[in-house]
């Protein structure tokens, strides 16, 4: 399975990369994701897109998503 | 287009008076709100020389109009029009326009309230300010 | 002059855009809140050809004068600006500006609203519609 | 005594004149004011302003004030 992972703001600059793929087989969901790029558990502030559309981090991913992971948004 | 992200600074009174001109009817909307943000040089007690605003292609694109479209079928706006600035502001430059035309006043200020308020809790733009002393992320919006 | 009645058509958003750049320092109001209501070519039904809006020179005045002053207090505004025409006006022609600045968007956005609601129920003007049938006087508001 | 008194839109339209000096004793409010006017008792909706501020009918006038009667306000 083929996850698109983006990243951004301070976590772009945490994981020190924009974009990743993530290539792996036992990744269920976008928490499972995160784990895969990071090593950590999420932090409770995180979000997370599935495909540009807000979502959990339970959210079930497929092969070819893109999973992005950013912190809260400070726009406008 | 009434959703737009420019790169460049822009003047957002110019902006709502051509669009009102350009693509209203005339003597339809009798009531327009409109909020304008706009960078200031000081933030939580630290000069800002300036700053480099971040978003999400494509997402940010997408979440402004659904914001867009909910307040106009919600409050059965005419129409409105948000521009966003992406990249490096100054102090003094614009960042944000919202504007909501309608028949009647109590509809369009609620509906700018409303899109301001959806525009920065989920519109997903991220602010990084550089300070005398360094580079800092702003890490969260007040409310409104 | 932050209070102005005008008898002649003018832009609002020039207005604004020229008061904040020659009255408002650059980079201190992160926030600008602002209503502008129109004349539209319909009311209560009926087609509306043109308007004449009367006020009480002097009193009227007075009466906006207090309630920026008010406003600008009550909301800790940096400024607020207060434009309304006056004589002989045309579907499509801009009648009043509201506009409040504001370091942050909770104050900015408050104050043009309850400006706008104190306008609409103390200041002295009142309109009489000239319909294809004859002249009647508009006799109140509607609430905001 | 004399009052300077005057009256907007429907009202001035009503009265046919846009200001109206009365001189007369045993008037000592707005409310005399206006009966001496109109002939009439003032309708529940009416404005009235003393010397360019809002004033309830029963305020009392004085030699020279201006006393401003109109209609509810239409303006914005």
């Amino acid at each position: 399975m083929t996850i698109n992972v983006r990243f951004f703001a301070s976590l772009r600059e945490r994981i020190g990369h924009a974009t990743l793929t993530v290539e792996a087989d036992g990744i269920a969901s976008a928490r499972d994701v995160w784990k895969a790029v990071s090593g950590e558990s999420p932090d409770e502030e995180m979000l997370v897109a599935i495909n540009k559309e807000y979502a959990g981090l339970d959210r079930a991913v497929a092969d070819g998503d893109e999973v992005a992971f950013f912190p809260p948004v400070t726009g406008g | 287009m009434t959703v737009e992200i420019r790169e460049h600074p822009f003047d957002p009174w110019q902006a709502v008076s051509e669009y009102r001109s350009t693509r209203l009817a005339s003597g339809k909307s009798g009531a327009s709100a409109v909020f304008v943000g706009t960078m200031r040089d000081f933030n939580e007690g630290d000069e800002v020389q300036a700053m480099v605003l971040e978003h999400y292609p494509g997402m940010t694109e997408q979440q402004l109009e659904d914001m867009r479209s909910e307040a106009v079928s919600k409050h059965g706006l005419e129409d409105a029009l948000v521009v966003h600035r992406v990249g490096i502001v100054h102090p003094g430059d614009d960042i944000v326009l919202v504007a909501a035309f309608s028949a009647h006043r109590k509809e369009a200020l609620a509906a700018c309230r409303e899109m301001m308020e959806t525009l920065k809790s989920t519109a997903p733009f991220w602010k990084k300010e550089t300070l005398a002393e360094g580079e800092r992320w702003v890490e969260r919006n007040t409310p409104g």
